[in-house]
Protein backbone atom coordinates (compact mmCIF):
# COMPACT_ATOMS: atom_id res chain seq x y z
CA UNK A 1 0.00 0.00 0.00
CA UNK A 2 1.38 3.25 -0.80
CA UNK A 3 -0.04 6.85 -1.17
CA UNK A 4 2.23 9.68 -2.81
CA UNK A 5 1.20 12.90 -3.81
CA UNK A 6 4.02 14.89 -5.35
CA UNK A 7 4.58 18.42 -6.16
CA UNK A 8 6.90 19.06 -9.65
CA UNK A 9 8.29 22.19 -10.77
CA UNK A 10 8.02 20.39 -14.53
CA UNK A 11 5.66 18.31 -16.19
CA UNK A 12 4.91 14.99 -14.90
CA UNK A 13 6.02 12.15 -17.57
CA UNK A 14 2.77 10.13 -17.33
CA UNK A 15 3.52 7.29 -19.29
CA UNK A 16 6.65 6.43 -16.96
CA UNK A 17 4.23 7.45 -14.23
CA UNK A 18 2.50 4.68 -15.16
CA UNK A 19 4.65 1.90 -16.28
CA UNK A 20 6.17 2.44 -12.82
CA UNK A 21 2.40 2.62 -11.39
CA UNK A 22 1.43 -0.58 -13.31
CA UNK A 23 4.72 -2.64 -13.03
CA UNK A 24 4.91 -6.06 -11.03
CA UNK A 25 1.29 -5.43 -10.09
CA UNK A 26 -0.37 -8.62 -9.86
CA UNK A 27 -3.08 -8.52 -6.99
CA UNK A 28 -4.90 -5.69 -8.59
CA UNK A 29 -7.48 -6.11 -11.44
CA UNK A 30 -7.78 -2.53 -12.14
CA UNK A 31 -5.41 0.65 -12.79
CA UNK A 32 -7.65 4.20 -13.68
CA UNK A 33 -4.84 6.99 -14.57
CA UNK A 34 -5.67 10.37 -15.32
CA UNK A 35 -3.96 12.95 -16.87
CA UNK A 36 -4.90 16.95 -17.05
CA UNK A 37 -3.86 18.72 -19.55
CA UNK A 38 -3.41 22.39 -19.97
CA UNK A 39 -5.79 23.86 -22.87
CA UNK A 40 -5.20 26.17 -26.11
CA UNK A 41 -8.77 27.77 -24.79
CA UNK A 42 -11.06 28.33 -22.71
CA UNK A 43 -14.52 29.64 -22.22
CA UNK A 44 -12.38 33.64 -22.04
CA UNK A 45 -10.31 32.83 -25.85
CA UNK A 46 -7.28 31.64 -26.57
CA UNK A 47 -4.80 30.28 -23.79
CA UNK A 48 -1.52 30.79 -24.82
CA UNK A 49 -0.13 29.74 -21.35
CA UNK A 50 -0.99 28.95 -17.56
CA UNK A 51 1.09 29.72 -14.52
CA UNK A 52 0.29 27.67 -11.59
CA UNK A 53 1.38 30.03 -7.97
CA UNK A 54 2.20 27.43 -4.85
CA UNK A 55 2.56 27.70 -1.46
CA UNK A 56 5.65 25.73 -0.76
CA UNK A 57 4.68 23.56 1.59
CA UNK A 58 1.53 23.97 1.97
CA UNK A 59 -0.16 22.90 -1.13
CA UNK A 60 2.35 19.57 -1.28
CA UNK A 61 0.20 19.17 2.01
CA UNK A 62 -2.91 19.75 0.62
CA UNK A 63 -1.95 16.97 -1.94
CA UNK A 64 -1.59 14.95 0.59
CA UNK A 65 -4.52 15.25 2.59
CA UNK A 66 -6.42 14.88 -0.52
CA UNK A 67 -4.71 11.95 -1.81
CA UNK A 68 -4.97 10.27 1.96
CA UNK A 69 -8.67 10.73 2.44
CA UNK A 70 -9.63 8.92 -1.08
CA UNK A 71 -7.33 5.80 0.27
CA UNK A 72 -9.46 6.29 3.34
CA UNK A 73 -12.53 6.76 1.14
CA UNK A 74 -12.49 3.63 -1.63
CA UNK A 75 -10.90 0.31 -1.04
CA UNK A 76 -7.90 0.70 -3.38
CA UNK A 77 -4.42 -0.21 -3.03
CA UNK A 78 -2.37 2.67 -4.32
CA UNK A 79 -2.50 6.17 -5.49
CA UNK A 80 -0.25 8.51 -6.70
CA UNK A 81 -0.79 12.08 -7.62
CA UNK A 82 1.40 14.62 -9.46
CA UNK A 83 0.51 17.61 -9.58
CA UNK A 84 2.66 20.59 -11.50
CA UNK A 85 3.52 24.64 -10.55
CA UNK A 86 5.00 27.09 -12.21
CA UNK A 87 4.97 27.89 -16.22
CA UNK A 88 2.78 25.42 -18.73
CA UNK A 89 2.34 25.49 -22.06
CA UNK A 90 -1.04 24.44 -23.85
CA UNK A 91 -0.57 20.26 -24.42
CA UNK A 92 1.44 20.21 -21.59
CA UNK A 93 0.19 18.09 -18.39
CA UNK A 94 -0.43 19.98 -15.24
CA UNK A 95 -1.55 16.61 -12.96
CA UNK A 96 -1.46 13.29 -13.10
CA UNK A 97 -3.43 10.62 -10.89
CA UNK A 98 -3.37 6.83 -10.61
CA UNK A 99 -5.35 4.68 -8.86
CA UNK A 100 -4.84 0.78 -8.62
CA UNK A 101 -7.55 -1.51 -6.71
CA UNK A 102 -8.72 -5.23 -6.85
CA UNK A 103 -11.60 -4.19 -8.85
CA UNK A 104 -12.27 -1.20 -11.32
CA UNK A 105 -15.33 0.58 -9.36
CA UNK A 106 -13.37 1.69 -6.65
CA UNK A 107 -10.98 2.65 -9.21
CA UNK A 108 -12.80 5.08 -10.84
CA UNK A 109 -14.51 5.89 -8.16
CA UNK A 110 -10.87 7.32 -6.09
CA UNK A 111 -9.88 8.95 -9.11
CA UNK A 112 -12.98 10.52 -9.71
CA UNK A 113 -12.87 11.83 -6.43
CA UNK A 114 -9.43 12.69 -6.31
CA UNK A 115 -9.82 15.39 -9.48
CA UNK A 116 -12.94 16.74 -8.23
CA UNK A 117 -11.04 17.42 -4.65
CA UNK A 118 -7.57 18.50 -6.70
CA UNK A 119 -9.97 20.95 -8.73
CA UNK A 120 -11.10 22.73 -5.94
CA UNK A 121 -8.80 21.94 -2.76
CA UNK A 122 -5.52 21.51 -4.08
CA UNK A 123 -3.70 25.14 -3.16
CA UNK A 124 -2.81 26.46 -6.31
CA UNK A 125 -3.81 29.74 -7.87
CA UNK A 126 -3.64 29.71 -11.34
CA UNK A 127 -3.31 32.19 -14.09
CA UNK A 128 -4.36 31.95 -17.80
CA UNK A 129 -2.18 33.94 -20.53
CA UNK A 130 -3.68 34.69 -23.66
CA UNK A 131 -2.70 37.79 -25.99
CA UNK A 132 -5.54 39.89 -24.35
CA UNK A 133 -4.00 39.18 -21.10
CA UNK A 134 -3.94 37.40 -18.06
CA UNK A 135 -6.35 36.35 -15.73
CA UNK A 136 -7.05 34.96 -12.45
CA UNK A 137 -9.12 31.30 -12.26
CA UNK A 138 -11.18 30.27 -9.78
CA UNK A 139 -13.10 26.95 -9.69
CA UNK A 140 -16.06 27.00 -11.97
CA UNK A 141 -19.42 26.00 -10.78
CA UNK A 142 -19.26 22.81 -12.12
CA UNK A 143 -16.06 21.91 -10.73
CA UNK A 144 -17.81 23.18 -7.63
CA UNK A 145 -21.37 20.71 -8.03
CA UNK A 146 -18.88 17.80 -9.10
CA UNK A 147 -17.01 18.59 -5.22
CA UNK A 148 -20.36 18.63 -3.85
CA UNK A 149 -21.26 14.75 -5.41
CA UNK A 150 -18.74 13.95 -2.77
CA UNK A 151 -20.09 15.58 0.24
CA UNK A 152 -21.30 13.34 3.36
CA UNK B 1 18.11 51.07 13.13
CA UNK B 2 17.25 49.47 16.43
CA UNK B 3 13.50 49.96 17.22
CA UNK B 4 12.17 53.36 17.01
CA UNK B 5 12.36 56.70 19.50
CA UNK B 6 8.48 56.39 20.41
CA UNK B 7 8.70 52.81 21.44
CA UNK B 8 8.97 52.24 25.28
CA UNK B 9 12.57 51.09 26.32
CA UNK B 10 11.39 49.34 29.26
CA UNK B 11 10.02 46.46 27.10
CA UNK B 12 12.81 45.97 24.70
CA UNK B 13 11.88 42.27 23.62
CA UNK B 14 8.62 43.63 21.88
CA UNK B 15 10.35 46.34 19.44
CA UNK B 16 11.62 43.26 17.40
CA UNK B 17 8.08 41.39 17.16
CA UNK B 18 8.19 40.89 13.16
CA UNK B 19 5.48 38.68 11.52
CA UNK B 20 6.00 37.85 8.00
CA UNK B 21 3.46 38.24 5.34
CA UNK B 22 2.95 36.08 2.25
CA UNK B 23 0.38 37.34 -0.49
CA UNK B 24 -0.13 34.51 -2.71
CA UNK B 25 -1.58 34.22 -6.02
CA UNK B 26 -3.20 37.22 -7.74
CA UNK B 27 -3.01 39.18 -4.04
CA UNK B 28 0.74 38.93 -4.67
CA UNK B 29 0.80 40.56 -8.03
CA UNK B 30 -1.35 43.19 -6.73
CA UNK B 31 -0.07 44.04 -3.20
CA UNK B 32 3.53 42.60 -3.06
CA UNK B 33 4.40 38.85 -2.52
CA UNK B 34 6.05 39.68 0.70
CA UNK B 35 5.64 42.22 3.59
CA UNK B 36 6.64 42.17 7.22
CA UNK B 37 4.61 43.43 9.92
CA UNK B 38 5.90 45.27 13.21
CA UNK B 39 3.85 44.72 16.27
CA UNK B 40 4.39 44.98 19.90
CA UNK B 41 2.34 42.85 21.21
CA UNK B 42 0.71 39.46 19.35
CA UNK B 43 -2.46 39.62 17.54
CA UNK B 44 -5.55 37.76 16.93
CA UNK B 45 -5.59 36.17 13.06
CA UNK B 46 -9.07 39.19 13.01
CA UNK B 47 -6.71 41.77 14.38
CA UNK B 48 -3.81 40.85 11.16
CA UNK B 49 -6.80 41.48 8.40
CA UNK B 50 -7.14 44.26 9.95
CA UNK B 51 -3.37 45.31 10.66
CA UNK B 52 -2.27 44.31 7.39
CA UNK B 53 -5.22 46.22 5.77
CA UNK B 54 -4.40 49.24 7.23
CA UNK B 55 -0.35 48.88 6.44
CA UNK B 56 -0.37 47.41 2.76
CA UNK B 57 -2.14 49.76 0.20
CA UNK B 58 -5.28 48.81 -1.28
CA UNK B 59 -5.83 45.30 0.40
CA UNK B 60 -8.10 46.20 3.08
CA UNK B 61 -10.88 44.91 0.69
CA UNK B 62 -9.77 41.40 0.10
CA UNK B 63 -8.92 40.86 3.59
CA UNK B 64 -12.61 41.01 4.85
CA UNK B 65 -13.68 38.90 2.57
CA UNK B 66 -14.44 35.78 4.30
CA UNK B 67 -13.04 33.58 0.93
CA UNK B 68 -9.72 35.24 1.93
CA UNK B 69 -7.79 32.80 4.22
CA UNK B 70 -5.20 33.41 6.24
CA UNK B 71 -3.15 30.42 7.32
CA UNK B 72 -0.23 30.75 9.92
CA UNK B 73 3.06 28.92 9.74
CA UNK B 74 1.16 26.99 6.85
CA UNK B 75 -2.18 25.70 9.06
CA UNK B 76 -5.14 26.60 8.63
CA UNK B 77 -6.34 28.55 11.83
CA UNK B 78 -9.67 30.71 12.99
CA UNK B 79 -9.63 33.87 13.13
CA UNK B 80 -9.83 33.87 16.90
CA UNK B 81 -5.84 32.19 17.07
CA UNK B 82 -2.85 33.90 18.32
CA UNK B 83 -0.28 35.26 16.00
CA UNK B 84 3.31 36.03 18.07
CA UNK B 85 6.42 37.14 16.75
CA UNK B 86 8.46 35.16 13.81
CA UNK B 87 5.61 33.63 12.39
CA UNK B 88 4.79 33.86 9.21
CA UNK B 89 0.89 34.50 8.04
CA UNK B 90 0.05 33.98 4.35
CA UNK B 91 -2.96 35.94 2.97
CA UNK B 92 -4.54 33.14 0.33
CA UNK B 93 -7.28 33.43 -2.62
CA UNK B 94 -9.46 31.41 -2.96
CA UNK B 95 -7.93 28.49 -4.66
CA UNK B 96 -8.40 28.09 -8.02
CA UNK B 97 -7.41 23.96 -8.47
CA UNK B 98 -5.22 22.71 -11.02
CA UNK C 1 -11.94 12.85 -33.50
CA UNK C 2 -10.37 9.33 -33.73
CA UNK C 3 -12.14 6.43 -32.25
CA UNK C 4 -10.32 3.06 -32.73
CA UNK C 5 -10.49 -1.08 -30.93
CA UNK C 6 -8.50 -3.22 -31.50
CA UNK C 7 -7.55 -6.53 -30.64
CA UNK C 8 -4.34 -7.73 -29.99
CA UNK C 9 -2.46 -10.81 -29.60
CA UNK C 10 -0.12 -9.44 -27.38
CA UNK C 11 0.14 -7.24 -24.32
CA UNK C 12 -0.71 -3.60 -24.86
CA UNK C 13 2.01 -1.15 -24.05
CA UNK C 14 -0.60 0.92 -21.58
CA UNK C 15 2.52 3.53 -21.37
CA UNK C 16 3.11 3.55 -24.74
CA UNK C 17 -0.37 3.51 -26.21
CA UNK C 18 -0.94 6.98 -23.23
CA UNK C 19 2.15 8.60 -24.87
CA UNK C 20 0.83 8.42 -28.31
CA UNK C 21 -2.66 9.22 -27.35
CA UNK C 22 -1.76 12.06 -24.96
CA UNK C 23 0.81 13.47 -28.05
CA UNK C 24 -0.01 16.80 -29.29
CA UNK C 25 -3.56 17.04 -27.73
CA UNK C 26 -4.29 20.79 -27.06
CA UNK C 27 -7.48 21.03 -27.13
CA UNK C 28 -8.55 18.63 -24.44
CA UNK C 29 -8.15 19.01 -21.05
CA UNK C 30 -8.84 15.45 -20.01
CA UNK C 31 -7.73 11.82 -20.62
CA UNK C 32 -8.17 9.21 -18.83
CA UNK C 33 -6.93 5.83 -19.54
CA UNK C 34 -7.89 2.54 -18.18
CA UNK C 35 -5.62 -0.52 -17.65
CA UNK C 36 -7.48 -3.69 -17.11
CA UNK C 37 -4.30 -6.25 -15.50
CA UNK C 38 -4.55 -10.36 -14.80
CA UNK C 39 -4.98 -10.60 -11.13
CA UNK C 40 -3.11 -13.78 -9.46
CA UNK C 41 -6.15 -14.15 -7.82
CA UNK C 42 -9.71 -14.68 -8.12
CA UNK C 43 -12.63 -15.61 -5.54
CA UNK C 44 -12.04 -19.42 -6.65
CA UNK C 45 -8.29 -19.24 -5.48
CA UNK C 46 -4.76 -18.94 -6.96
CA UNK C 47 -4.81 -17.98 -10.83
CA UNK C 48 -1.75 -18.83 -12.60
CA UNK C 49 -2.89 -17.88 -16.05
CA UNK C 50 -5.67 -16.71 -18.06
CA UNK C 51 -7.00 -17.79 -21.67
CA UNK C 52 -8.83 -15.18 -23.58
CA UNK C 53 -10.78 -17.17 -26.41
CA UNK C 54 -12.03 -15.48 -29.26
CA UNK C 55 -14.01 -15.19 -32.61
CA UNK C 56 -11.66 -13.46 -35.34
CA UNK C 57 -13.72 -11.03 -36.85
CA UNK C 58 -16.92 -10.95 -34.55
CA UNK C 59 -14.62 -9.80 -31.54
CA UNK C 60 -12.90 -7.32 -33.20
CA UNK C 61 -16.61 -6.10 -34.16
CA UNK C 62 -18.12 -6.39 -31.10
CA UNK C 63 -15.38 -3.80 -29.58
CA UNK C 64 -15.76 -1.36 -32.13
CA UNK C 65 -19.80 -1.09 -31.79
CA UNK C 66 -19.31 -0.49 -27.77
CA UNK C 67 -16.39 2.45 -28.57
CA UNK C 68 -19.06 4.09 -31.23
CA UNK C 69 -21.47 3.96 -28.70
CA UNK C 70 -19.21 4.91 -26.20
CA UNK C 71 -18.16 8.44 -28.53
CA UNK C 72 -22.12 8.68 -29.33
CA UNK C 73 -23.54 8.68 -25.77
CA UNK C 74 -20.61 11.19 -24.31
CA UNK C 75 -19.03 14.73 -25.36
CA UNK C 76 -15.55 13.39 -25.96
CA UNK C 77 -12.89 13.81 -28.75
CA UNK C 78 -11.43 10.39 -28.85
CA UNK C 79 -11.44 6.88 -27.68
CA UNK C 80 -8.64 4.26 -27.73
CA UNK C 81 -9.75 0.63 -27.04
CA UNK C 82 -7.00 -2.10 -27.44
CA UNK C 83 -8.08 -5.84 -25.73
CA UNK C 84 -6.05 -8.73 -25.89
CA UNK C 85 -6.80 -12.31 -26.78
CA UNK C 86 -5.02 -15.86 -26.10
CA UNK C 87 -2.84 -16.76 -23.01
CA UNK C 88 -1.90 -13.89 -20.57
CA UNK C 89 0.17 -14.06 -16.90
CA UNK C 90 -0.79 -12.22 -13.98
CA UNK C 91 0.10 -8.86 -13.60
CA UNK C 92 0.19 -8.74 -17.63
CA UNK C 93 -2.29 -6.19 -19.18
CA UNK C 94 -5.50 -7.59 -20.41
CA UNK C 95 -7.18 -4.05 -21.86
CA UNK C 96 -6.26 -0.99 -22.50
CA UNK C 97 -8.88 1.80 -22.67
CA UNK C 98 -8.28 5.60 -23.53
CA UNK C 99 -10.63 8.65 -23.66
CA UNK C 100 -9.94 12.05 -24.62
CA UNK C 101 -12.72 14.71 -23.71
CA UNK C 102 -12.39 18.65 -23.46
CA UNK C 103 -13.89 18.12 -19.72
CA UNK C 104 -13.21 15.55 -17.46
CA UNK C 105 -16.50 14.46 -16.14
CA UNK C 106 -17.08 12.88 -19.77
CA UNK C 107 -13.74 11.36 -19.97
CA UNK C 108 -14.13 9.57 -16.59
CA UNK C 109 -17.82 8.98 -17.71
CA UNK C 110 -17.11 7.18 -21.22
CA UNK C 111 -13.94 5.22 -19.61
CA UNK C 112 -16.14 3.95 -16.79
CA UNK C 113 -19.29 3.24 -19.51
CA UNK C 114 -16.64 1.31 -22.19
CA UNK C 115 -15.07 -0.95 -18.86
CA UNK C 116 -18.70 -2.14 -18.29
CA UNK C 117 -19.64 -2.60 -21.47
CA UNK C 118 -16.23 -4.42 -22.03
CA UNK C 119 -17.14 -6.79 -19.22
CA UNK C 120 -19.93 -7.82 -20.84
CA UNK C 121 -20.42 -7.53 -24.12
CA UNK C 122 -16.84 -8.34 -25.71
CA UNK C 123 -16.80 -11.27 -27.59
CA UNK C 124 -14.47 -13.03 -25.20
CA UNK C 125 -14.60 -16.45 -23.19
CA UNK C 126 -12.25 -16.36 -20.19
CA UNK C 127 -10.37 -19.30 -18.66
CA UNK C 128 -9.05 -19.03 -15.52
CA UNK C 129 -6.27 -21.71 -14.80
CA UNK C 130 -5.14 -22.60 -11.45
CA UNK C 131 -3.46 -25.28 -9.45
CA UNK C 132 -6.57 -27.08 -9.35
CA UNK C 133 -7.52 -26.94 -12.62
CA UNK C 134 -9.51 -24.58 -15.54
CA UNK C 135 -12.61 -22.79 -15.01
CA UNK C 136 -14.51 -20.38 -17.29
CA UNK C 137 -15.52 -17.31 -16.10
CA UNK C 138 -19.42 -15.76 -16.81
CA UNK C 139 -19.77 -12.41 -15.69
CA UNK C 140 -20.22 -12.21 -12.38
CA UNK C 141 -23.25 -10.15 -10.80
CA UNK C 142 -21.32 -7.15 -9.96
CA UNK C 143 -20.87 -7.11 -13.84
CA UNK C 144 -24.20 -7.62 -14.76
CA UNK C 145 -25.32 -4.60 -12.33
CA UNK C 146 -22.28 -2.02 -13.75
CA UNK C 147 -23.71 -2.79 -17.31
CA UNK C 148 -27.64 -1.60 -15.84
CA UNK C 149 -26.18 1.38 -15.04
CA UNK C 150 -26.12 2.33 -18.28
CA UNK C 151 -29.32 1.14 -19.52
CA UNK C 152 -31.56 3.83 -21.15
CA UNK D 1 -17.03 -38.99 -52.96
CA UNK D 2 -20.01 -36.83 -54.38
CA UNK D 3 -23.46 -37.11 -52.31
CA UNK D 4 -24.63 -40.82 -51.30
CA UNK D 5 -26.50 -43.39 -52.77
CA UNK D 6 -29.17 -42.43 -50.72
CA UNK D 7 -29.69 -38.58 -52.21
CA UNK D 8 -31.83 -38.24 -55.80
CA UNK D 9 -29.56 -37.67 -58.37
CA UNK D 10 -32.11 -35.24 -60.12
CA UNK D 11 -31.31 -32.57 -57.65
CA UNK D 12 -27.51 -32.36 -57.52
CA UNK D 13 -27.08 -28.98 -56.06
CA UNK D 14 -28.37 -29.86 -52.66
CA UNK D 15 -26.20 -32.71 -52.50
CA UNK D 16 -22.92 -30.38 -51.48
CA UNK D 17 -24.86 -28.29 -49.09
CA UNK D 18 -22.37 -27.76 -46.41
CA UNK D 19 -22.57 -25.46 -43.21
CA UNK D 20 -19.45 -24.89 -41.10
CA UNK D 21 -20.17 -25.15 -37.67
CA UNK D 22 -17.62 -23.50 -34.62
CA UNK D 23 -17.87 -23.86 -31.22
CA UNK D 24 -16.27 -21.00 -29.50
CA UNK D 25 -15.27 -21.22 -25.66
CA UNK D 26 -15.67 -23.87 -23.37
CA UNK D 27 -18.46 -25.25 -26.04
CA UNK D 28 -15.15 -25.76 -28.10
CA UNK D 29 -12.92 -27.62 -25.55
CA UNK D 30 -16.22 -29.70 -24.69
CA UNK D 31 -17.27 -30.75 -28.41
CA UNK D 32 -14.83 -29.53 -30.96
CA UNK D 33 -14.35 -26.57 -32.07
CA UNK D 34 -15.27 -27.31 -35.82
CA UNK D 35 -18.36 -29.43 -37.25
CA UNK D 36 -19.48 -29.72 -40.76
CA UNK D 37 -23.09 -29.92 -40.98
CA UNK D 38 -24.52 -31.50 -44.06
CA UNK D 39 -27.88 -30.62 -45.28
CA UNK D 40 -30.63 -30.51 -48.15
CA UNK D 41 -32.40 -27.48 -48.25
CA UNK D 42 -31.88 -24.19 -46.25
CA UNK D 43 -32.34 -24.42 -42.40
CA UNK D 44 -33.66 -21.31 -40.09
CA UNK D 45 -31.56 -21.30 -36.76
CA UNK D 46 -34.30 -22.49 -34.85
CA UNK D 47 -33.65 -25.81 -37.24
CA UNK D 48 -29.97 -25.73 -36.72
CA UNK D 49 -30.10 -25.60 -33.01
CA UNK D 50 -31.75 -29.05 -33.47
CA UNK D 51 -30.11 -30.59 -36.45
CA UNK D 52 -26.58 -29.59 -34.55
CA UNK D 53 -27.47 -30.86 -31.39
CA UNK D 54 -28.31 -34.00 -33.03
CA UNK D 55 -25.10 -34.47 -35.28
CA UNK D 56 -22.38 -33.16 -31.76
CA UNK D 57 -22.86 -35.88 -29.36
CA UNK D 58 -22.97 -34.52 -26.00
CA UNK D 59 -24.08 -30.49 -27.68
CA UNK D 60 -28.35 -31.04 -27.53
CA UNK D 61 -28.57 -29.17 -23.98
CA UNK D 62 -26.37 -25.95 -24.22
CA UNK D 63 -28.20 -25.57 -27.92
CA UNK D 64 -31.50 -25.39 -26.43
CA UNK D 65 -30.27 -23.15 -23.58
CA UNK D 66 -31.31 -19.64 -24.97
CA UNK D 67 -27.89 -17.62 -23.07
CA UNK D 68 -26.32 -20.14 -26.23
CA UNK D 69 -26.24 -17.72 -29.04
CA UNK D 70 -25.74 -18.88 -33.02
CA UNK D 71 -24.62 -16.15 -35.19
CA UNK D 72 -24.68 -16.66 -38.72
CA UNK D 73 -21.55 -15.19 -40.83
CA UNK D 74 -20.68 -13.49 -37.74
CA UNK D 75 -24.17 -11.90 -37.60
CA UNK D 76 -26.47 -12.02 -34.92
CA UNK D 77 -29.61 -12.81 -36.42
CA UNK D 78 -33.11 -14.26 -34.83
CA UNK D 79 -33.60 -17.95 -34.51
CA UNK D 80 -36.23 -17.47 -37.43
CA UNK D 81 -33.28 -16.62 -39.79
CA UNK D 82 -32.59 -18.76 -43.39
CA UNK D 83 -29.03 -20.30 -42.75
CA UNK D 84 -27.84 -22.01 -46.30
CA UNK D 85 -24.95 -23.46 -48.10
CA UNK D 86 -21.20 -22.27 -47.38
CA UNK D 87 -22.56 -20.44 -44.57
CA UNK D 88 -20.60 -20.54 -41.03
CA UNK D 89 -22.68 -20.73 -37.86
CA UNK D 90 -20.82 -20.31 -34.73
CA UNK D 91 -22.32 -21.21 -31.45
CA UNK D 92 -21.17 -18.91 -28.51
CA UNK D 93 -21.18 -19.40 -24.64
CA UNK D 94 -22.31 -16.31 -22.99
CA UNK D 95 -19.92 -13.47 -23.30
CA UNK D 96 -17.05 -13.64 -20.00
CA UNK D 97 -15.93 -10.51 -20.62
CA UNK D 98 -11.89 -9.61 -20.32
Amino acid sequence: MAITALLSHGPPSAEAELAAFMSGRTGDGAVVAFVGLARDSSRAGPVTGLFLDHYAGFTERSLEVIAADAHARFPVSDIRVIHRCGDVAPGEAIVFVAVAAPHRRAAFEAADYLMDRLKTEAAFWKREDGPDGSRWIEPTDQDRADRQRWSD
Amino acid sequence: MHGSVDLPDVEPDKVRMHIRILFLGEFGVRYGREHTLECREPLTVADLRRRIGEQVEGAAAILTRPDTRLVVDQTIVPDSASVGPGQEVAVLPIYSGG
